[in-house]
């Protein structure tokens, strides 16, 4: 496989998806807390939004979010701040635009995973706490959030599998990702394969360190497996 | 940054038109992947690794890469080949319909793999022993008792998976078919109206996608009913 | 959405694909390069403006000017109908002809009758694949492909009995390794196809543009890099 | 009995699921030290009984006091009961401990978080405390050695041990158990009983549902019955097992002798 | 006892886990009509004893007879012996019910399709009998009404009884049963222990793991005491329960007379 020295070109990328991932993940996992907990709770307002929100954006395709928002957001953002008095000219940065459509798409779906992992959980492990004593803020953080977690992981692990594959839909705003990178690495060299099986290669290696990071974290959030039986 | 409806409703037909391949192609290799699904997932549910390797290998790099990167793989990669051109497979490889078939199956298969083997480790092990006891052989069971149990088990999941597929589909269009989103492009090429296209291609997607979800869930109700039923008390 | 931007003094921003060798293209270390960017580099300084060049995706770039991403393309642009609508276009720089690629040593009649039932392809969302569509698009099947490279492939992949394309492109590819064994079929064709730059509608950034294009037609700077890439004038 | 003496008091609890009238006005008394045994058929309303007494479920109409302290509550949406102050539900929940049938131990936290988790993060005790407390109590139900396992790394028995200790390290006012034994194998029985044999030597106040009819009428000062919603009879063991009144009881007693 | 007569032999059964030996040489013999009880404390092997009868688990040692046949055994790649033809150990399976403590039935399925499913499938009964032999048996466990109804829609005590029936429905030689009653509550165990008693009074020969004394007591022709891995001692109930040789045994009756 001859990259004629395009190689730390598809590195920048690699790590510009990285880069993308990792953050579209920190929103998403916040944004699908907060959807799992709307979509269980009392309110029917809240459960109507959530289950909107989590039907459109699972059923619409990523390019158009990442789209409207890139395109979009500027004026919308404009629009709200003219209210305020405000005229100037606001950017939507390219990494914002992505992050924000990103995250938006992952929290749609991680929204699913929480709400499966928090109707898996036994109600006693709410009616203990709260036969105790414990506010119900409590409760969650300290009862049900670690094990929501833990029995969360391997769904939000293959979650992130997409993402990471979803990172290359954001080069239509002008970010340089590895997918894009590749393609101007093959338009330039003329050698497409050598350059799409070296992306297929790196997104593997990604794929290699997600599968241990989850791994870990799953042996992690299950303490009691590591001992043996007492 | 002006908004013109009037292209829309102008290329409306033709965007169905795209749409009506879009399904087909779900459609299509929906159903060979669940095929080749199914037994990719039994042999990845054997107790014997060597069984397993394969499925594990196959799951491991079709989840692993892009699926731009396997189509692309499929169509221009396999034509490179001129033992290929010559062999009988050519007529079917160089038509870019059955390649991304190919590629959508092949990959879709990989995902609904994972999901029916978590399926089956699943179900209790109890309902397979008894199974056993019952002196079922291997193969009666997996038709009679596992197959059916997964298939109510896996149905949200894979709900989820042909969401995904769908909006997967758009690649397509990258090996120069007219599906929703090829389609899409190729009036934008023309119209210069980007936002507006793709807005009315992702609320054509969003139609599809609401049939569907709507689909599952009858689907779901049916097959899980002894979970819906109301307990007769 | 009409604050003041981008006169002389301020920076402007200038968009190009990187991607349309030999007009646009990225090094491996990451840089612009082609005649695009040197026409670029070099209206700047005859304008004495700051610029700076950023590499956008084609199916993003008009959307981009117009959200203000950036204040013009330079990206081998040819002035249609469809696109004034949305942004203004300077005074060409170059002009376009399109024509039709094809294996040695087999015929291709480029003629309406000659062309009946063979399969031609374009890239999407050029001048080349609307002109195939719109004066062939009845009797040939025509294939469009998101890149021109993939076009290419196909036709050495022997699925395209043809590809219809812009003809300085075409004459780049022909000269590589990848290119020995095909030739331009037929007469080129000028369809009065002129390249420009585009900006935001109304932007004045269009007329610094166009006298600065007159001006390094003047002054041999055009011509020098002109040299740089074809043996032929393409103005 | 004075009402200084008095550690619980329901009155005229009721509680009905739709349609469906669970509890058809209760009222119930326990002095302090009393240990109370509730028995009742499947479906008597024996579990609910207990849930509404800490709110886990909402009684429709009724009257709850605690210690010397009345339960404030007030109408909600659906018709029934709801606190009226979310404070003082928890500092009240906090005077009651329930011990589950299902033991509900914390699946993530060692056996010796789950004791000090509540005392710290409820009623604010040192951690330090909190921990020499939860140690003592581990030694008294025998399971000095284990606070450093899982839940998941016991056997039902302890689990439940665990359990009752995680209630007792709030030291609550009233003990409720909720059929604490009936999850457990016959052989794991004897151990938690034996404990809970032991609370109840100590003078401690317990509401018991059980179906274990031997030990209600060891460690019992007083049986209530419960029939479709309703005290059927209460008395002493010795009333209540060997001569009810009401020939449903006497039915009951039959089938659950020597089961 | 002729061998003609004979339901059911093994001998010399052994099976361990890893380093742990959990059955040390077990014989028994079973002939027609035999209504055997096996007792023993939790973790005596009693399951896994059962199990092994029909190859759920993997004997390391033994040989089993069913009816007249012997099971062929060959050793396996880790040292446990497993079924030398996989028809033969199917066939000889489908003579022998199980009936699990978790009762296991097919939530997917109706009763009735419960019922008929292995018949069909595995000894090729047309369906029209198959339903009729079904509704049968359906009948005599007294749930002839609910044939169309889903598992998760019974009582745990109608789930049995479902359960015998899917057994009964294969006609085996012998029955065996793993603590049928245990995972029930205490209300819903009579139902079951009524059906196999009548089960026991039709002359079928059983095998029963149960931890219901005045049961075991009342329908067992003999009755075997496991303790950790090996028959501890074997007679009629009278001699088992009311003149023990054991010590350990004579412990174990004291402890669990009337609990
Ligand atoms: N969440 C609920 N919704 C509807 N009905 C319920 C609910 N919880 C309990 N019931 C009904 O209320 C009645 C009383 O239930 P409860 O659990 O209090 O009985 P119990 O006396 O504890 O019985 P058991 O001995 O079986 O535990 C039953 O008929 C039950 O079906
Ligand atoms: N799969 C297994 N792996 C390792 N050890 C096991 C396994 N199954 C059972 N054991 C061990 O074998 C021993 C006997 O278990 P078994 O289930 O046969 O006991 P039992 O007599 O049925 O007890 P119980 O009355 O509690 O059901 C126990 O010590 C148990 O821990
Ligand atoms: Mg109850
Ligand atoms: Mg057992």
């Amino acid at each position: 496989m001859d990259l004629q020295g395009y190689g730390q070109l598809l590195l920048s990328g690699l790590w510009v998806t990285i880069e993308l991932a990792l953050v579209s993940l920190f929103f998403g996992l916040i944004i699908g807390l907060c959807g799992a907990s709307a979509r269980l709770s009392a309110s029917p307002v809240a459960r109507a939004i959530a289950t909107t929100y989590t039907t459109v954006v699972r059923g619409i395709p990523e390019l158009l979010l990442v789209l409207t928002l890139y395109f979009g957001g500027s004026q919308l953002l404009m629009w709200i701040a003219s209210m305020f008095g405000y005229d100037e000219y606001i950017d939507v940065g390219q990494f914002a635009a992505a992050v924000a459509a990103l995250a938006i798409a992952f929290g749609a779906y991680s929204t699913e995973v929480f709400r499966m992992a928090m109707m898996d959980l036994p109600k006693g492990q709410w009616e203990s706490a709260a036969a105790m004593g414990m506010t119900p803020l409590k409760t969650f953080v300290r009862i049900i959030m670690p094990q929501v977690w833990r029995l969360a992981i391997p769904g939000l692990g293959n979650l992130f599998q997409v993402l990471l594959k979803d990172t290359a839909l954001v080069s239509v705003v002008g970010l340089n990702e590895l997918m894009r990178q590749a393609s101007v690495g093959a338009a330039n060299t003329k050698q497409p394969f050598d350059f799409y099986l070296a992306a297929a290669l790196l997104y593997l290696l990604l794929t290699v360190a997600t599968t241990l990071i989850t791994g870990y974290l799953e042996r992690r959030s299950k303490p009691e497996l590591r001992g043996t039986r007492a | 940054m002006s908004w013109e409806w009037g292209v829309i409703w102008e290329y409306l037909p033709r965007l169905l038109g795209g749409a009506w391949l879009t399904l087909e192609l779900v459609a299509v290799s929906g159903l060979l992947g669940l095929a080749l699904a199914v037994p990719l997932a039994l042999a990845r549910a054997s107790a014997n690794p060597l069984v397993r390797a394969f499925p594990y290998a196959y799951i491991f790099f079709f989840r692993g890469t892009p699926l731009l990167v396997q189509i692309f793989l499929i169509y221009y990669g396999a034509s490179q080949f001129d033992a290929v051109k010559e062999s009988f497979l050519w007529p079917v490889l160089r038509e870019p319909y059955w390649c991304a078939i190919i590629a959508f199956s092949m990959n879709t298969a990989a995902y609904t793999a994972e999901l029916i083997r978590a399926a089956i480790q699943a179900i209790p092990k109890g309902e397979i022993e008894v199974s056993l006891a019952l002196g079922m052989s291997k193969l009666t069971m997996i038709r009679r008792i596992i197959l059916p149990r997964a298939a109510g088990i896996v149905l949200p999941g894979y709900s989820n998976e042909v969401l995904l597929m769908l909006k997967s589909s758009a690649l397509a269009s990258t090996i120069t078919l007219l599906d929703l989103t090829g389609m899409a492009r190729t009036i934008i090429a023309r119209t210069y109206t980007p936002l507006e296209m793709f807005f009315a291609a992702g609320m054509v997607y969003l139609a599809i996608a609401a049939v569907m979800i709507l689909v599952f869930r009858l689907l779901e109700r049916r097959l899980n009913r002894y979970q819906f039923a109301k307990r007769p008390s | 959405l009409t604050a003041p931007l981008a006169l002389a003094g301020d920076k402007v921003r200038i968009a190009t694909e990187g991607a349309y060798a030999p007009f646009n293209m990225t090094d491996n270390q990451g840089n612009l390069i082609g005649f695009d960017v040197d026409i670029a580099k070099a209206l700047c300084a005859e304008m004495k403006a700051d610029c700076e060049i950023v590499a956008q995706d084609w199916d993003g770039i008009i959307p981009g000017l117009r959200a203000r991403k950036y204040d013009a393309i330079i990206a081998s642009m040819s002035i249609t109908e469809e696109r004034l609508r949305v942004v203004d276009f300077s005074e060409k720089y170059y002009a376009n002809m399109l024509a039709f690629v094809g294996p040695e040593g087999k015929t291709l009649d480029v003629t309406k009758a000659g062309l009946k039932g063979k399969v031609i392809g374009a890239q999407r969302a050029t001048i080349a694949g609307q002109y195939l569509e719109d004066n062939f698009g009845d009797i040939v099947d025509v294939k469009l492909y998101d890149t021109q490279d993939n076009a290419y492939l196909d036709l050495a992949n022997g699925r395209l009995d043809g590809i219809m394309s812009d003809k300085f492109p075409a004459y780049d590819w022909l000269r590589t390794d990848d290119g020995k064994g095909f030739e331009f079929k037929g007469d080129d064709l000028d369809i009065d196809d002129h390249i420009a730059i585009a900006v935001r509608k109304g932007d004045k950034l269009a007329n610094k543009f166009s006298a600065a294009i007159k001006a390094i037609r003047a002054n041999g700077k055009y011509a020098e890099i002109n040299a740089k890439y074809f043996p032929f004038d393409i103005y | 009995m004075s009402t200084s003496n008095l550690a619980l008091e329901l009155i005229d609890i009721h509680k009905s699921y739709g349609d469906l009238n669970v509890l058809k006005g209760v009222t119930l008394k326990a002095a302090k030290g009393d240990v109370i045994s509730i028995l009742g058929s499947s479906g008597s309303g024996k579990s609910t009984l207990l849930r509404c007494i800490n709110l886990l479920e909402k009684p429709s109409q009724g009257e709850i006091v605690i210690g010397n302290e009345q339960l404030m509550l007030k109408p909600g949406k659906h018709g029934e009961l709801e606190a009226a102050s979310s404070k003082q539900l928890e500092r009240l929940r906090s005077c009651l401990g329930f011990v589950f049938q299902q033991f509900n131990l914390w699946p993530h936290m060692t056996i010796l978080q789950n004791l000090i988790e509540a005392p710290i993060h409820v009623l604010g005790v040192p951690k330090a405390e909190a921990m020499e407390r939860a140690r003592k109590l581990l030694a008294k139900v025998g399971l000095a050695d284990k606070e450093g396992a899982y839940p998941a790394h016991l056997s039902g028995g302890q689990q439940q041990r665990v359990a009752i200790a995680r209630t007792l390290a709030m030291e609550p006012k009233v003990l409720l158990f909720d059929e604490p034994t009936s999850a457990l194998d016959p052989e794991l029985v004897n151990e938690v009983l034996a404990v809970m044999r032991e609370l109840a030597d100590e003078g401690r106040t317990m509401l018991i549902v059980t179906h274990e009819m031997r030990f209600a009428r060891e460690v019992s000062s007083q049986v209530v019955f419960l029939h479709q919603g309703q005290v059927e009879e209460i008395g002493t063991p010795e009333q209540v097992f060997d001569n009810p009144k009401s020939p449903r009881v006497k039915d009951f007693m039959a089938s659950h002798q020597g089961g």
